[in-house]
């Protein structure tokens, strides 16, 4: 599976991802400058962390402006995967593929540390190789991950089970202990906990690894059908 | 010149804690007297007049500078003094 | 602003306006002499920051040359930006440390977030990628909102600007004193990867060659920030706000980036961060140090306000900076790297033969001045040192053994100290895993960050225990080394070398100077014994007000190789049943101890005696044991002593307690601050190999699943407490305090 | 009850990174027209009315709200509306 990871300037867990995806899981991938980028070519495309453009404004709000953005949505459009982890899941909500907004940590200051998470859905593409309810260790490093969205969103989230981590002990504020959805169709992903900083024991947890395995898994087997 | 300030706050309902820090931080210094603190962002741009310079500025706000899922906005124009 | 241009050189010299930039009489006739005339107003503010302590080094020099700073290891010891120690396989690693200190006294948030940025980009301004952060704190107690606001905003500049660059802040220390009520030390350490044959140095060599500035433009921030740094924090320091620098960590990840790439080009000859005094002092050393000279015109130079003087062009501290030098006709290649990234870069000037350094605007020179009477020709004075007048009355000082009621009590106590207590409020507000290198977070003696690709990892320590340096600047100095020692050798790293900063009051007060002196000379003793050369460093002075020196404060950055990842080890114990040790012996030692502060707040007395043989004996000999696989894991005691190590240790794997039997007075045993002492975990079925390897081990108890503290003496239980009780104690102590 | 708006801006020739991204973002945007841009802060604070309203304000900008060594402010004082 060919990965695209956009890099926008001040992103910063680019090379993060690119590492776990290309080294610890052995796809193809590559950092994608978000200016003159093609990404029709990639399978899957990767919004890192970081704070693009300084998170000045809003988090993710500059970046969601950009012309990538377009492209990214495009993808989107024809069912191909998205992930957004942190500033990628702000870009995400700034752009509208997810709904909702990520407001500044309840206690006001930044955190990073090891969080617990439960995986609520296990029927996505990024998730099969959980169980339903696994409790699993991500790191979180965030200032402004407090999932936001009003009472109808949220009961539309809940319906469509779009809602796929949560917190077992909510650090941010987040509405519904809310850490990760998916949008309605099901290949648009954002999540504020970082699953790349979490895919070799040595570093504390490799729990991410099923995700991204999970992924490149279903993408396979679709492909395969698709192209049989 | 134009000078533009563009209000961006909160919308009703939407939690504010830096605002529920601000004013328990003024209590605790012994203004008692606040009784609610709700903060928001004041941001003065300087704008070359133009054709629909209101419309294009509501565009400005719709588009960046203010996220509708959680927050509003208000304008004022003015013209640019020279100092 | 000062309206300069009508400030004629006359003037200057009437009215002694120099005396304001912080130059003496003898510097004012010195630069006469150098120029053969009067200078103007722009050259006198350009010698004030380049003779200014912060830069010229013109009273510590004669101390730093003390330190040993060559081992074959050092690729490049003091001089640069920031020192280099080859690591094997073409990769080396680069640190150092500076303090931010005044800045950050009066404007807490930039002035930490500021120093963070200004020793990042001394890191890969080397051509090194910055791979860690750590920062070394000082605060005044807790007690007044003053120093709350400054603890908190301090921590949340570093936060605010580490987190953005995408540089892990991996680890630090933070201790509270009231000699830093007012004065509160911000040191930040930067640590950088780079290949052999990457390697900038900081040069304008090439005749005709082109220097390109890059980055932000010039405005009037910190003007005069380095002279400021080097002058008492008056007791009004409002006044001095105009100088305080705002960062902008965006702009400095794009410089990172593009300085990154732009070190592939061999149209790059030299290139240096503009850091204190600015483009005087980049510019200028740059020609120093390549014996060249330097021509600019600062109607190129990017500002971002009108009407910017020569004065505050040379002089502005702004943030986000980048000087480099340019093979000629080859300017446009870099450009674009920096137009990528939306960064600009202009040619300013150029590099000369004759070795002058000469400033025009607007078509008429501002500045005319040989280069080597800025840098290489500062003065340098040999200050007079005076014992401090306590000295012999505390080593007079008879040692006793304070009485402690209830060893339970105290204990709970100390935990709760808040140089003791957990600093997770602290480093919980930073990235403390970007880049995905960090195996040891923050939290343990020293940080671990592994090198991708290769089978090693790095260890970081910052260290210094300013309480006995304040008692005995000689023992205290030898003790801040070879504590950091240790913290890295509890890892199962091999130190490497050292960066040091040296926080210390008024020189020019033989008692403060004499301070300096003495532990300088005992940290080269403990470099020397300890195989750890010094390859960076930065002072800061004058860090005193109301007349009060702050403790004597010369923080030790250390960096040390793991030679296999196999080698990492935990700070805190790991199963129960493991075997619990001890090496070393408590002797009656409490002058400057926790203890002591607790009970009597204040100290006084002897330091803590140290024996550099012993201590490298040991060292060496823990390394090997954990080298060879026996120890499972490795603490050394610090403040506190064993109590407080014991606890800490239980504190991280949840479930566990400890069962341990001691012998002798209680209050020694447990709270005495002996130095070259660690505690160690070991499974039973290493029992053996272990002791025979470290002779001076002793067992004293057991790792157990009860989640208890237990202490037994000669039959009787000292300390029965809750491990989850304690924890909470030392968890909740600083968030408490903050209320 | 007093509806009292804060203005806190950044002093005149301080550096303001995030004026400049909205600025930029704007022009990239095709708003060509915005030449400038800073940003500040508004807050919003409910007040019961005492005596020295506007003195007791003034403090409170002083110890807390704004930052005197990097920042400016203002502040407007209304009777609050009941909605
Ligand atoms: N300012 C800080 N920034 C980051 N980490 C810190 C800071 N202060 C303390 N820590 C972390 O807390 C732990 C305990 O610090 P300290 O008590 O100074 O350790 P030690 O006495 O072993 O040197 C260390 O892991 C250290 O890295
Ligand atoms: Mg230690």
């Amino acid at each position: 599976m060919r990965f695209a990871v956009v890099v926008f300037p001040g992103s910063n867990c680019d090379r993060d991802m690119y590492h776990a995806v290309k080294d610890v899981l052995g796809e193809e991938a590559e950092l994608v400058w978000y200016e003159n980028s093609n990404l029709a070519d990639y399978d899957g495309i990767l919004l890192p962390g970081g704070f693009s453009y300084g998170d000045y404004l809003r988090s993710g709000a500059v970046a969601a402006t950009s012309d990538v953005m377009k492209q990214v949505k495009e993808h989107a459009a024809k069912g191909k995967p998205v992930l957004g982890v942190c500033n990628g899941f702000q870009v995400l909500t700034e752009t509208g593929l997810l709904p909702g907004a990520l407001m500044r940590n309840e206690k006001l200051s930044f955190m990073c540390h090891q969080e617990e998470l439960i995986v609520e859905n296990n029927q996505t593409m990024f998730t099969t190789g959980y169980t339903k309810g696994e409790v699993v260790r991500f790191p979180i490093a965030h200032g402004e991950g407090n999932y936001f969205c009003d009472a109808q969103t949220l009961a539309d989230l809940q319906t469509n089970n779009q809602i796929v981590l949560t917190y077992r002990n909510n650090p941010n504020g987040s509405v519904a202990d809310i850490a990760g959805i998916i949008n309605k169709e099901g290949n648009v992903l954002g999540m504020m906990p970082h699953p790349e900083r979490a895919v070799e024991s040595l570093l504390g947890s490799d729990d991410g690894l099923t995700l991204f395995k999970s992924l490149v898994q279903n993408w396979r087997e679709s492909h395969y059908v698709a192209n049989a | 010149m134009r000078n533009v300030t563009v209000f961006v706050t909160l919308k009703q309902g939407v939690l504010d804690p830096q605002g529920k820090a601000i004013q328990e931080s003024l209590n605790s210094l012994g203004y008692q007297e606040v009784q609610g603190a709700r903060v928001g962002k004041y941001i003065e741009l300087q704008v070359e007049d133009g054709p629909n310079l209101e419309a294009r500025i509501k565009e400005m706000c719709d588009k960046l500078l203010a996220n509708p899922v959680i927050e509003d906005y208000s304008f004022d124009v003015e013209e640019a003094v020279r100092s | 602003m000062l309206q300069t241009h009508k400030i004629s050189p006359e003037q200057i010299e009437r009215e002694k306006l120099y005396q304001d930039m912080g130059l003496s009489d003898q510097e004012f006739e010195l630069i006469q002499k150098i120029l053969g005339r009067l200078p103007n107003f722009t050259e006198t503010g350009i010698f004030s920051v380049m003779w200014s302590e912060h830069c010229s080094y013109k009273t510590s020099k004669p101390l730093l040359k003390k330190f040993p700073t060559k081992a074959p290891h050092v690729l490049q010891g003091p001089g640069e930006g920031a020192g280099i120690i080859d690591i094997g396989d073409n990769q080396a690693v680069v640190f150092k440390i500076e303090s931010h200190n005044h800045p950050s006294a009066v404007e807490p948030y930039q002035g930490a977030a500021t120093g963070v940025g200004g020793i990042i980009r001394d890191v890969f301004s080397m051509g090194a990628r910055p791979i860690a952060l750590m920062n070394s704190l000082r605060f005044g107690n807790l007690t007044t909102d003053r120093v709350k606001y400054l603890f908190s905003e301090v921590v949340n500049g570093i936060a605010g600007y580490g987190n953005c660059v995408g540089v892990p802040t991996v680890g630090g220390e933070v201790q509270f004193d009231d000699s830093y009520e007012d004065n509160p030390l911000v040191n930040a350490m930067c640590i950088g990867l780079i290949n052999h044959d990457e390697i900038q140095k900081g040069i304008a060599a090439g005749i005709g060659n082109t220097v390109l500035y890059a980055g932000a433009p010039t405005g009037r921030d910190g003007i005069h920030g380095a002279t400021f740094a080097s002058d008492d924090l008056a007791e009004d320091s409002d006044k001095d706000r105009p100088a305080v620098q705002v960062g902008d960590p965006f702009m400095e990840k794009l410089l990172i980036e593009a300085c990154l790439e732009v070190i592939h080009s061999d149209a790059l000859v030299g290139m240096q961060d503009m850091g204190a005094a600015g483009l005087t002092s980049s510019a200028s050393e740059m020609a120093s140090k390549a014996g060249t000279g330097m021509e600019m015109n600062l109607d190129l130079v990017p500002q971002r306000e009108q009407n910017m003087n020569a004065y505050e062009l040379m002089l502005s501290e702004s943030q986000e900076r980048m000087l480099m030098v340019v093979k000629k006709g080859r300017e446009q290649e870099i450009i674009d790297v920096f137009e990528k990234y939306g960064l600009q870069a202009v040619a300013v000037g150029h590099v000369v033969e004759e070795k002058v350094f000469r400033i025009t605007q607007h078509g008429e020179v501002q500045a005319e001045i040989p280069v080597d009477a800025l840098a290489e020709e500062a003065p340098v004075y040999h200050m007079p040192s005076a014992e401090a007048h306590y000295y012999k009355e505390f080593q007079a000082m008879e040692t006793e053994v304070p009485t402690v009621e209830n060893h339970a009590e105290m204990l709970k106590q100390l935990l709760q100290q808040p140089t003791i207590a957990s600093k997770e409020w602290v480093y919980d507000q930073y990235d403390s895993m970007v880049q995905t290198n960090t195996v040891v977070t923050p939290g343990s003696d020293a940080a671990v960050v592994r090198i991708k690709g290769v089978d090693k990892a790095l260890a970081i320590t910052t260290d210094c225990n300013s309480r006995y340096i304040y008692l005995d600047p000689e023992a205290g100095g030898k003790i801040a080394v070879a504590e950091a020692a240790r913290n890295i050798v509890c890892s199962g790293a091999r130190p490497l070398g050292l960066t040091d900063g040296l926080n210390f009051g008024n020189p020019t007060n033989p008692e403060v100077f004499w301070q300096m002196e003495k532990s300088v000379e005992g940290m080269s003793k403990a470099c020397s014994e300890l195989g750890t050369p010094v390859i960076s460093g930065n002072v800061s002075l004058y860090n005193q007000s109301k007349g009060k020196a702050i403790f004597p404060t010369p923080i030790v950055g250390m960096v040390g190789l793991h030679e296999s990842l196999a080698h990492i080890t935990p700070s805190f114990f790991q199963v129960a049943g493991d075997l619990i040790y001890v090496i070393g012996e408590a002797k009656e030692e409490f002058g400057g101890s926790e203890l002591q502060n607790v009970l009597e707040g204040t100290y006084s007395g002897k330091a803590p005696a140290i024996d550099l043989q012993v201590e490298a004996r040991r060292q060496m000999k823990l390394l090997e044991a954990i080298q060879q696989g026996m120890v499972e894991s490795a603490h050394d005691l610090a403040e506190g002593g064993l109590a407080v190590a014991l606890a800490e240790s239980v504190f991280n794997v949840l479930g566990l307690g400890i069962d341990v039997e001691l012998d002798g007075d209680l209050t020694v045993q447990l709270f005495s601050e002996t130095q070259s002492r660690f505690l160690v975990s070991v499974k039973p079925e290493n029992k053996e190999r272990f002791e025979s390897v470290m002779i001076d081990a002793v067992q004293i108890g057991v790792v157990t699943a009860d989640e208890q503290m237990v202490v037994h003496s000669n039959g009787h239980q000292i300390i029965r407490e809750n491990v989850e009780n304690l924890r909470e104690l030392w968890k909740g102590a600083i968030p408490c305090l903050l209320k």
